[in-house]
């Protein structure tokens, strides 16, 4: 690096242009920093990049792509910056010029062509549910939102057949999206293409709209935290957790399996928690299995680690010794639990990633509370579970 | 020429006025549309007040008071509150349009606050543009 | 027919630059009962004054208008012009040119424009205006001191000295304050007690003060000059007239309560004094400890007590003093840290707050004024956390003011009782009073350690588990920092009294949005609140350091006086008043004036107002329907007047 | 019905010449007749021979409240009232202009009371679901009950769903052909200021001629002094000579207030005017 920099004050301005005026804010405390998952593990440097940001200097570049929007430097930032918007408008800005790195090419040109992250067909958006579900139709309570993840990564299409199952045993009137929707954009807009991002959005919205619906379910809680921070449609969003924690409250499912003594921890998806502050509803869930001693990790609820996944993070490549999923699933497997349970699609990747690498398969499973609901309810989907490859 | 609407403001002593007072020690700008009457209290606002503004020819009516449960007096912005929340009503009931009418609570250390709801108000009152109901003619 | 004069101040450049003045001069000419109109440079100056003095002679002026900055300015210093020239002060009139045009506007067309509307206002209005006489009371010459922290030990002893009658109200059992608490102080290093202890018995020996401790203010009646304040005299089960402070009773008694002077760090008696140098150094009993009257039996104390002082059966007492003026100062309460999970105060015994590690450097204190941990270990590695709650959007926006240099002071002392390595984890050292660097300058050459990152989190170390980890970043190197330590301390924000807004309430004062009170005016009035009368002192204003503490009790000290040092006072003349015959006896105005001051006369059927209760907001006027309501200076008259003349360009 | 208006007359005189006859009170207010049987005209029965003039039928509409404040404080009054007429009772009691013990209020039940000008059925316009007097210490017949009960505020809908535009050329329409009798205000048991705020000269609220500025400064202000004290007995409107629906404002603003403040006029003595009272978590809501 050079000795010598001068302050780029236009570049700063764009930033600021496109959604990061929180940048005036910071007074540089290192609270971010001090809070953030990755600055023990990487190079990545959230302060640094919000100053480089402030004085528009040469290298951002460098390492703009480390933060996963996990929101915890947001929530103790003692300036109240919403510090993810500036992570967004730089990428957007930088990466308008060209700057994505090459694991994020094929992610963005997934969703420009066929709407989807994972190079799927969109015509087989619903192939997960084998004609089974009912599509969405006005008049419906529910539109169940299948997020991409769920339909195409064969890791978690078992995630969505719970869910189904799950809501029908509810008695819930649902259905889910025809094939005229696409992704939600949640990780798209947090790489920078907020363009396409509005276009995917606008896709969606139509849809809503000439659907009539009114109250969205989600499986993943980026597409939820989308409707909710990015759409400001009217329309209501509902993680299934939160469904099912009051469904179980209310005797409409009932769990009957006994798990035997199983000890499950849980991994509080960003999303879910800090973003959308849902911490409750799973814990009570896993609390009411029957046969299930629910053990705590040290870092939770608002202060839970990140897996690492988000903000793109779950198509970019890290080196060894810099992954969160590998250091969760370590503090997770040190409390005892044989079974980390989270509620995110994103997550599970992950994990399931992390525990083949870590080679822990023996010592935990990876499971999402959907799926152990409807393991307790005594529903089996027709096919079996196992590990299935990663995308 | 271009609609440039008259703005009648109505501030208490020890909040709004004095916040707007701050607004112009900090030297913040906002339109100049605004002219303000001071009063002690927003309670001393009679709703006559108000109807009477429009008949003048004022295109809109802002009331400044301290916020709730910080007036001066105690109480008087409360009862201001609901007094004013009923001259809106009869306003729009009779017509007037309900954007031409508004009452804020800006504390004296909120000059920014002072400065930001008179720009957006004016802008308001721009878009409704001129006032014609109430107006007497000359 | 009016004679009115116009008076347009350029203000320096500061109006001039964005209204034509002298065209605002020469439009004022045209205007209805206008007989002179000048501009000229500082309106406020001798000359300007001696010019509206002259004028008025000389053009027989009987209304004054004033466009210059804000009447909270300077509208006091244009009506003594007016009294002066023999003219009734309530005849001016000021136009707000400053603040609400010239300074919020660049363009000096709609500057121009904007100030020529609010002068019309003003001349329709100032036709209108009557002149008002003052009322004149009596002042009764007391003063009411609420709080016995330093700053009103110090405003007790400035106006007991001079000859007035002081009560000083405190709640707690001795006087003293948060600095009875302290060991040091910075940056002198000269010992708290030293200092204070000798003024805290001044006060208890002054024949001028009327020491009141365990006592509250419970009701507040009357206003300035003729306060009639309700005290509350809680129940201390110990009668102070017969005690002889022998203390034989905290020797016997078996109860144990939590030391509030230790900050909770000890036990202390049922029956007690807090600490040995507590005045007045006569015991109280806490009745959430005592033996007696959880169980119903014990009475030790009262058995060894030779003056037979111990009554169980003392209840509260109530009595109430006249006063001309008040002085609050309440001081401040420490936020409390629980909530700010990530720092572990309450979770984990090495994490101390501020005033604990005060307890812990005083040779009174629960240590005997040793560092140890709460097992009894000396710590090995300290750190400091400086802005904990403070600076935070999420909790107190503020800065607490005094951190930076207790903590430089807490580095210095542990460098000095133990051998442990000290960090410091700052935003932005606060170094800025008077030999305040230089002190700066020593603790760095003390071989402090500064980390110039906010601490992020405090947790138990994995290796050792008896140990911390303060976690943060190092933004200088931009480096994640793992400190393994013994011992934190938390600089937590310094906040309001828990009952401050109930004080505020009482006294009628203003609050910022955390609840310190609210000044009359920050440079012009610092002491002085929105009540008449009723001033403020020390942290329950905003935090501060002693030293600007004490000056403030000085200061407030001196305002009291210039109230109670008169015989007669005059009272602000716009009060409102009924005019009988339109009077309708709804007798709204009796039902929602906040201070009783208008009643309605049974015999004349009518409401009338007592002017020396009414404080002048005008609310009656607004809700007497038939308009009967007068308020003057703000009369229905006036303000439509001034509408008209505002709106007519 | 219940009971028939003749029956009603008969109690009334009843119990008026008990009271006179007792000396509890020095006068009855209720109905005498008028020019002719269709038109009833409030009559004040002081002396037991008075009793006889009593009247009542259909066309007994005038709210005998508005005579209360007539008399100096600590009069010894019988009043009769009908439903909407005993909330103007109760409302002047919760404003102190009379005294409860000073009054024997004899309530009346009743239903089919007819505009004495177009014969129309007024029930649904003004009792609106209330037939029952809120206060009374006699009744005079039996509660009723099975009677259609609507909320007064149904006829509102028309105008709240007019468009500003419509609203305002309909007030500025009606209350345009305001003359400026004043007999809306003479009318109206709670209009009691004398002088009005619109006969004052200083200050001049408004044009005293009738035309339109005028006319909108008397009546929207004499709205908002009316706004929940209003106790939609229509006095006002079948008072005015040329027919403005008055009843159609106070009734809008009296559907705010309760909405705002939870509080209708005049339903109980406990109650304090909602305009002279507040409460500190009284929503920002209400300003919007």
């Amino acid at each position: 690096m050079s000795q010598t920099v001068t302050p780029y004050l236009e570049m700063s301005q764009a930033i600021m242009e496109a959604g990061g005026e929180a940048l005036k804010k910071c007074y540089q405390c290192g609270t971010c920093s001090g809070t953030c998952p990755w600055t023990p593990i990487t190079h990545f440097n959230i302060r640094k990049l919000v100053r480089y940001g402030q004085l528009g200097l040469d290298g951002i570049e460098d390492f703009m792509w480390g933060c996963s929007t996990c929101r915890f430097c947001v929530e103790r930032c003692p300036r109240g910056v919403e510090i993810i918007d500036i992570v967004t408008a730089i990428r957007n800005v930088y990466s308008g010029g060209g700057m994505l790195p090459q694991s994020l090419r094929a992610f963005v040109g997934s969703l420009s062509a066929r709407g989807n992250p994972w190079s799927g067909d969109p015509d087989r958006r619903n192939d997960w549910a084998k004609e089974k579900y009912p599509v969405y139709a006005p008049g419906m309570d529910y539109l169940f939102w299948t997020c991409c993840t769920v339909c195409y990564d064969p890791r978690n299409t078992r995630l969505a057949k719970a869910a189904a199952e799950i809501l029908n045993l509810a008695g819930a009137s649902w259905g889910m999206p025809s094939l005229d929707v696409n992704c939600c954009g949640e990780s798209l807009r947090k790489v920078g293409d907020a363009e396409l991002f509005e276009r995917l959005k606008a896709k969606n919205l139509d849809y809503f709209k000439a659907q009539g619906v009114s109250k969205i379910i989600t499986v993943s809680p980026h597409c939820l935290a989308s409707f909710d921070e990015d759409y400001g449609a009217d329309f209501e969003v509902v993680h299934l957790s939160e469904l099912m924690a009051k469904w179980i409250q209310e005797g409409k499912l009932v769990p009957k399996k006994d798990f035997g003594g199983l000890t499950v921890t849980y991994h509080d998806p960003c999303y879910l928690g800090r973003h959308s502050k849902v911490y409750d509803a799973p814990r009570d869930i896993l609390k009411a299995l029957p046969g299930v001693t629910f053990v705590e990790m040290e870092r939770n609820s608002e202060e839970s680690m990140c897996c690492g996944g988000g903000g793109g993070g779950l198509w970019t490549e890290k080196a060894k010794g810099e992954r969160l999923s590998d250091l969760r699933i370590e503090e997770a497997m040190g409390t005892g639990a044989t079974v980390l349970a989270t509620a995110c699609p994103y997550c599970i990747t992950m994990f399931e990633d992390s525990k083949r690498t870590l080679n822990v398969d023996e010592q935990i499973q990876i499971r999402d509370v959907t799926e152990l609901v409807l393991e307790s309810l005594e529903i089996s989907i027709d096919e079996p579970v196992g590990d299935a490859c990663a995308v | 020429m271009s609609f440039e609407p008259k703005i009648l403001g109505i501030a208490c002593n020890w909040c709004t006025y004095t916040g707007a007072d701050l607004a112009g020690t900090t030297r913040l700008q906002y339109p100049q549309n605004i002219r303000v009457v001071r009063v002690m209290c927003s309670s001393r606002i009679n709703p006559s007040f108000i109807f009477r503004a429009f008949q003048l020819g004022a295109d809109g009516v802002l009331i400044g008071g301290c916020h709730p449960g910080d007036c001066h007096y105690n109480t008087g912005n409360l009862y201001a509150r609901r007094r004013l929340a009923v001259t809106k009503k009869i306003l729009e009931f009779s017509g007037m349009e309900p954007g031409r009418f508004r009452v804020e609570w800006i504390s004296a250390s909120e000059g920014n606050r002072f400065a930001e709801v008179v720009r957006e108000f004016t802008e308001q009152i721009r878009d409704l543009g001129p006032q014609t109901k109430f107006k007497i003619s000359q | 027919m009016s004679r009115i004069g116009v008076f347009v101040c350029h203000c320096g450049l500061n109006i001039a630059k964005t209204v034509r003045v002298s065209e605002l001069a020469e439009f004022a000419a045209t205007l209805p009962d206008v007989v002179v109109a000048k501009d000229y440079k500082f309106m406020c100056s001798t000359p300007g004054q001696e010019m509206i003095a002259n004028d008025i002679k000389e053009h027989r002026l009987d209304r004054v208008i004033v466009t210059a900055c804000s009447p909270l300015m300077h509208e006091q210093t244009f009506r003594k012009v007016l009294a002066a020239s023999g003219l009734n002060q309530y005849l001016l009139s000021i136009v707000n040119i400053r603040e609400q045009v010239s300074w919020v506007t660049h363009d000096i067309d709609e500057g121009t424009a904007k100030a020529k509307a609010l002068l019309n206002g003003a001349v329709r209005r100032a036709r209108l205006l009557a002149p008002l006489t003052s009322r004149v009371i009596d002042v009764n010459s007391d003063v009411l001191v609420v709080g016995g922290g330093i700053a009103g030990i110090q405003a007790a002893l400035e106006l007991a000295n001079t000859g007035k009658k002081v009560y000083l109200v405190e709640k707690n059992s001795t006087i003293g304050g948060h600095m009875a608490q302290f060991d040091k102080t910075f940056p002198t290093l000269d010992c708290s007690a030293c200092i204070l202890t000798p003024k805290m018995d001044s006060v208890l020996q002054h024949k001028n003060i009327q020491l009141m401790t365990s006592c509250e203010v419970s009701e507040v009646k009357g206003f300035v000059g003729n306060f009639d304040i309700t005290i509350r005299q809680k129940a201390r089960y110990v009668d102070h007239t017969k005690c002889n402070a022998c203390l034989a009773c905290t020797e016997k008694c078996p109860g144990k309560g939590v030391s509030e002077w230790d900050e909770g760090l000890v036990k202390r008696k049922a029956i007690y004094i807090p600490f040995p140098q507590a005045v007045p150094q006569k015991p109280v009993i806490d009745r959430d400890a005592c033996t007696f009257f959880k169980k119903g039996k014990c009475r030790l104390c009262e058995k060894v007590c030779e003056q037979k002082a111990i009554d169980f059966e003392q209840q509260d007492t109530f009595t109430t003093v006249k006063v001309g003026a008040v002085i609050v100062a309440t001081g401040y309460d420490l936020m409390d840290t629980r909530s700010l999970i990530q720092y572990g105060y309450g979770k984990y015994p090495g994490v101390y707050n501020a005033l604990e590690v005060e307890r812990l450097f005083n040779s009174a204190g629960p240590t005997g004024g040793k560092v140890t941990l709460r097992d009894g270990k000396e710590p090995q590695a300290i750190a400091i956390l400086h802005c904990i709650g403070s600076r935070d959007k999420n909790n107190y926006e503020h800065c607490s003011r005094v951190c930076c240099m207790y903590s430089l002071k807490f580095a210095h002392l542990f460098k000095e009782k133990t051998s442990a390595d000290v960090y410091q984890f700052y935003i932005d050292m606060r170094a800025a009073g008077k030999g305040y660097e230089e002190f700066y300058n020593r603790i760095i050459e003390e071989d402090v350690k500064f980390i110039r990152g906010k601490g992020a989190r405090v947790a138990q170390s994995a290796d050792e588990p008896d140990r911390l980890v303060v976690e943060a970043e190092d933004t200088i190197t931009g480096k994640f920092i793992k400190l393994p330590v013994d011992m934190v301390v938390l600089s937590p924000a310094i906040i309001p009294r828990g009952d401050a807004k109930d004080v505020a309430r009482l006294f009628n004062l203003s609050t910022d949005k955390y609840g310190f009170f609210m000044e009359r005016h920050p440079k012009l009035a610092p002491l002085s609140t929105m009540s008449e009368g009723v001033f403020i002192a020390g942290v329950c204003q905003s935090p501060k350091d002693i030293p600007d503490t004490v000056a403030q009790a000085y200061g407030a000290a001196a305002e009291a006086l210039t109230i109670v040092v008169k015989d007669k006072l005059e009272l602000e003349a716009t009060t409102a008043m009924v005019n009988p015959a339109s009077c309708c006896a709804c007798q709204n105005c009796v039902r929602v004036c906040p201070y009783g001051a208008p009643f309605f006369n049974e015999t004349k059927g009518v409401s009338e107002i007592n002017e020396a209760l009414c404080k002048g907001c005008g609310l009656c006027a607004s809700v007497c329907p038939p308009s009967a309501i007068i308020a003057r200076h703000f009369t229905n008259d006036q303000v439509l007047a001034e509408m008209e003349g505002l709106l007519e360009f | 019905m219940a009971i028939s208006f003749e029956q009603i007359e008969q109690h009334l005189k009843t119990e008026a010449l008990k009271l006179l006859e007792s000396g509890k009170v020095i006068l009855v207010l209720a109905y005498g007749r008028g020019y002719d049987a269709n038109h009833p005209m409030p009559y004040v029965a002081k002396h037991p021979s008075d009793v006889d003039n009593i009247v009542f039928n259909e066309y007994c509409t005038a709210n005998l409240a508005r005579y209360l404040t007539r008399y100096p404080r600590r009069t010894k009054i019988a009043i009769a009232v009908k439903a909407a007429d005993s909330r103007a009772v109760v409302q002047l009691i919760q404003e102190d202009k009379v005294c409860r013990e000073d009054l024997v209020v004899l309530g009346i039940p009743v239903y089919g009371m007819k505009n004495f000008k177009t014969g129309e059925v007024i029930d649904s316009k003004t009792t609106g679901g209330l037939y029952n007097p809120v206060l009374y210490d006699i009744l005079l017949g039996e509660e009723v009950h099975g009677q259609p009960v609507s909320s007064p505020y149904d006829v509102l809908a028309a105008y709240e769903a007019m468009d500003k535009e419509e609203r305002w050329a309909f007030w500025q329409r009606e209350l345009g052909r305001c003359i400026r009798c004043y007999a809306c205000r003479k009318a109206c048991p709670m209009c009691y200021c004398d002088p009005c705020f619109i006969d004052q000269n200083k200050p001049k609220w408004g044009e005293k001629s009738p035309e339109s500025p005028g006319n909108l400064m008397y009546h929207l202000t004499r709205f908002h002094h009316l706004a929940g004290r209003c106790i939609d007995c229509g006095e006002c409107s079948r008072a005015c000579p040329v027919d403005i629906p008055l009843y159609l404002f106070h009734k809008k603003v009296a559907k705010d207030c309760e909405e705002m403040f939870g509080q209708a006029a005049g339903m109980s003595i406990g109650d304090k005017p909602v305009l002279v009272n507040f409460r500190v978590d009284d929503s920002d809501k209400i300003l919007e």
